[in-house]
């Protein structure tokens, strides 16, 4: 349990990083892919907020006064995770857009029929 | 073959982030400037939300540049999808009398919602992103049940611009006071009060009035039949 | 605790192979905001309440219903 | 006291100004980039003495560094953003008229019938334009790792959507695969980001470099590579440069000379910053020369076989950036300099070229360089331009690319190593294939008559004048090197000497 206890979190995030690779390197349809992203990203953010977790930690807010300040666990991992949310959802929202028109001049949102330009 | 080889590749990747994932303990408190902002932070900037105080002070040329992401993406959103001006109520079926009804009675709760978030960012969780995320899931909901209510643009775009703007002059102004850009030069009062840490809430209510409008609009943009 | 989070690894986990093996873009995607829901009461176990917040209005929520108008307007099924 | 920090704030707040203002004025937008850039042209020529006696280091928010942000003026700062804030403010003025005229883009709006177009976007078309060279200045002044990554993403994603601007089929396509390639990379950088917070606990870039030696080096050479994958794919280094071709050929005409002239370079500069100054990596210089050699060669030979003008382009851009990597790695001061002059050298000439190129294809009304002959006799000036980048990028004496070349090449032999020479050898090989396709273009240009007979009109006289600049800037500084090379003598210091740079930031 240890091990469990120790390393579920980065398991996790892992995972979830793996999957979402896993999704944009082999599926074909464009929505698919973006959704891959979409689990990258929060992957991504899952393994940063675990860099900064302190173990039986408090979240970093003083609340009320005469709070414990030694346990509290490290506020910059959060700060950039709600940073990369935001960005996150940006390049969603605009891939999703280009994807609407991908459709309306192809037809379809398989990458793999879409070939346009070659080298 | 496609899929043999992308799972040979990440399993490369794998043994070699683990590898370094081994010097990076869980649960284990490895960071000087995290400790350094826990200790000093509601004394050097007055927020008791730590977070907040990181994201509007100690990094708010990160939040700056976040703030300008979504900026773009809103853009470049209305680039690639907006085909000419567009005339007239938008043409789909009303919603049922439930969802309508249902739609305007909690609008202007979550609206509520979302501005309490935000102005109290300082003090509890949450702030202009979260905020902002609240009052653009409220415009979701009145194009889902009212549906022939759009968002006025030019109110959108001037919201955008105003939040913009007041979040870099304030910036400027930090630079004019003290040669510091986004400098805290107002004064910080009492911690845990609503009036406290200076520019913060200041920022953050401009961040939320930005982000709530971008994607307000984003939303707008993406329903809209081009 | 340490059950909880397990629990809920597996979800996030599962829903991520969901996301990936569906063929119906809009079970993949709700799959997907399953993921992020999971994910946002993770980082509330991990003593990130503001993260937890903005993953859940924002990656769980919006994202969603973003995803959601996008495939209306396009096509629902994957080929 | 002139503060750098004003040449990200003062675009940033511009920009966000112009939704509300062109709800006064819908001609507005397309006069702020070329205020805004001159603005930031002049705070950087400022800059610049200060920054080559000392680098200028700025805290934002008033706490000492490495509590807060910090951005670092140093010459190779404020080299690069007045070179961006430059060639941004020449092709800002190319686009006062060019926004559009694509034959392809007009064709398409015919088709849909659908008016109120140019008015709309245009105003985009400015926005994400000055956003674009923004988030370029920030990451090449911030001094923190994940202010960079979030610069870069200002960086990458205006361009996803300037790339799509046109909307046409192949703009989209290409915007497209751009997004999921860069995205995939940011995530790669994100994550390396975040390992290096875990190892240091700490993300100013002076603070990680003065830790980097407290662990062991495997475990630091992971994040390493996911960096430096994460920021190669902007870069276009040779695995990761799938997107490129497309991405720049279909993009309108002024953007492409931003992405091959700026964006490229950036994303150079922050791989060499994160291996430089972070990593102080000597032990993989020799895999990037091998690499940049790669790329160099890949490029060249596939622009040789390109029969589109704008592809050919951006395959020899490729190839450039192979060059220039090749000279960076040598990492003497011999070769860091070459390199950042042959950088300079190809920021000038490539966007010149694209420039020339945009009016030509818009008159020819194709990107097919048979569509093209006789085009010198129809649009001479135009042509006189195209030819003079052709051959500055090719290396031929009068003109900038002659002492940037000549440069590497000494670098490389006085390197005195066989393999350096042996690479050495290789990219020679590949200024040759250059020049055998530059020249065919010159010759279809003037010494055939065209079967076609293309509109025979000049370009209009707001895009003739930033090709003026382009060409009189290549001549005399390929004349008198010296203009530059005091400047890429202390930029190439900078990036060498790593513990400066740690005492500067960190006092």
């Amino acid at each position: 349990m240890g091990f469990l206890d120790n390393y579920i979190y980065y398991i996790g995030a892992f995972g979830l990083i793996f999957v979402g690779l896993y999704i944009i390197l082999v599926k074909h349809n464009l929505i698919k892919v973006i959704v891959g992203l979409g689990i990258l990203d929060t992957g991504v953010n899952l393994f940063l907020i675990s860099v900064g977790y302190i173990a039986k930690g408090t979240a970093p807010i003083f609340s009320r006064p005469g709070i414990d300040s030694e346990h509290m666990v490290d506020p910059v991992p959060q700060a950039l995770v709600l940073t990369a949310i935001v960005i996150g959802v940006a390049v969603l929202a605009l891939a999703l857009s280009l994807a609407i028109r991908l459709y309306q001049h192809y037809g379809t949102l398989n990458l793999r029929k879409i070939r346009e330009q070659r080298w | 073959m496609r899929r043999i080889i992308s799972i040979l590749l990440l399993v490369i990747v794998a043994l070699g982030i683990s590898q370094s994932l081994a010097k990076i303990p869980f649960g284990v408190p490895k960071t000087k400037v995290g400790r350094h902002y826990i200790n000093e932070g509601v004394k050097e900037t007055g927020a008791t939300n730590i977070v907040t105080s990181v994201v509007v002070s100690y990094r708010g040329f990160d939040t700056l540049g976040e703030v300008t992401v979504l900026f773009i993406a809103a853009i470049g959103l209305g680039a690639v999808l907006t085909a000419g001006a567009r005339e007239g109520p938008r043409k789909t079926r009303p919603a049922s009398l439930v969802l309508y009804t249902g739609c305007r009675l909690l609008f202007p709760l979550i609206l509520v919602f979302g501005t309490y978030v935000f102005i109290h960012g300082h003090l509890t969780p949450g702030g202009g992103f979260q905020g902002g995320a609240i009052i653009a899931s409220g415009f979701l909901l009145i194009y889902l049940g009212c549906r022939e209510r759009r968002i006025s643009r030019a109110a959108s775009n001037l919201a955008e611009s105003l939040g913009g703007l007041v979040f870099v002059v304030i910036g400027l102004l930090g630079l004019g006071f003290g040669d510091y850009f986004l400098l805290n030069f107002l004064p910080k009062g009492t911690a845990n009060a609503l009036f406290s840490a200076g520019i913060i809430p200041i920022i953050y209510i401009a961040i939320g009035v930005k982000v709530g409008s971008e994607l307000a609009g984003i939303i707008d943009n993406l329903i809209e039949e081009s | 605790m340490t059950f909880l989070a397990l629990f809920l690894v597996l979800l996030m986990l599962v829903g991520a192979v969901a996301a990936s093996v569906f063929k119906d873009l809009i079970s993949a995607v709700i799959a997907a905001a399953l993921v992020s829901l999971a994910a946002s009461i993770l980082f509330y176990l991990l003593q990130a309440p503001d993260v937890a917040m903005a993953e859940a209005a924002i990656g769980a929520a919006l994202t969603a219903a973003i995803f959601i108008i996008a495939i209306s307007r396009t096509k629902r099924y994957e080929e | 006291m002139v503060n750098p920090v004003l040449l990200i704030a003062v675009p940033l707040a511009l920009a966000f100004a112009i939704p509300a203002l062109s709800l006064f004025s819908k001609r507005i937008a397309k006069f702020v980039p070329p205020i805004v850039l001159v603005f930031n042209l002049i705070i950087s020529l400022l800059l610049l003495p200060r920054a080559l006696e000392n680098p200028v280091v700025i805290s934002i928010g008033g706490w000492r560094p490495p509590f807060c942000i910090n951005l670092v003026a140093g010459p190779v700062g404020v080299l690069f953003s007045a070179i961006i804030a430059l060639v941004g403010l020449l092709v800002s003025v190319y686009s006062l008229d060019y926004i559009h005229p694509d034959p392809f883009y007009i064709e398409e709006v015919l088709q849909s019938k659908k008016g109120g177009v140019k008015e709309g976007p245009a105003e985009k078309y400015h926005m994400l334009y000055l956003l674009l060279l923004t988030g370029a200045t920030g990451v090449v002044l911030t001094g923190d790792i994940f202010n960079l990554f979030v610069f870069f993403e200002i960086l990458c994603i205006s361009s996803y959507a300037l790339v799509a601007y046109l909307r046409d089929k192949a703009g989209i396509e290409s915007a497209v695969k751009y997004l999921i390639q860069g995205a995939v990379g940011s995530s790669l950088l994100l994550i390396g980001v975040g390992l290096l917070y875990g190892l240091f606990g700490t993300l100013n870039m002076a603070h990680i470099a003065q830790n980097i030696r407290t662990v062991s080096p495997i475990s630091v050479f992971v994040p390493m590579v996911l960096i430096i994958t994460g920021l190669g794919v902007e870069a276009a280094i040779f695995p990761l440069n799938a997107w490129l071709p497309d991405a720049h050929s279909s993009a309108p005409s002024s953007i492409s000379a931003i992405l091959s002239g700026i964006a490229i370079e950036v994303g150079l500069y922050a791989v060499l910053r994160v291996i430089f100054t972070i990593f102080g990596a000597s032990s993989i210089l020799l895999f990037l020369a091998l690499l940049g050699i790669l790329t160099l060669l890949i490029g060249e030979l596939c622009a040789f076989c390109q029969s589109n003008i704008k592809r050919m382009l951006a395959y020899s851009s490729i190839g450039q950036v192979g060059l220039i990597l090749f000279a960076l790695s040598i990492a003497t001061s011999y070769g860091v300099t070459g390199g950042l002059f042959q950088l300079v050298s190809h920021t000038l000439s490539k966007a010149l070229l694209f420039l020339a190129a945009g009016y030509m294809i818009y008159r020819a009304r194709s990107m097919e360089i048979s569509a093209l002959e006789g085009m010198g006799r129809k649009m001479p000036l135009t042509c006189l331009a195209f030819t003079i980048g052709a051959f500055s990028l090719v290396g031929l004496p009068p003109f900038i690319g002659f002492p940037s070349k000549f440069l590497i090449v000494r670098a490389a032999l006085a390197a005195k190593e066989t393999f350096l020479l042996v690479l050495i050898g290789l990219a020679l090989l590949g200024t040759v294939i250059e020049g055998a396709y530059f020249f065919r273009v010159v010759q279809v240009l003037y010494f055939k008559t065209g079967k076609t007979d293309p509109e025979g009109k000049e370009a209009p006289i707001a895009a003739l004048f930033p090709m003026f600049i382009f060409v009189v800037l290549i001549v005399v500084v390929g004349i008198y090197p010296k203009i530059v090379t005091g400047v890429l003598n202390s930029a190439a210091a900078e990036l060498l000497n790593r513990l400066d740079y740690i005492r500067n930031v960190l006092g």
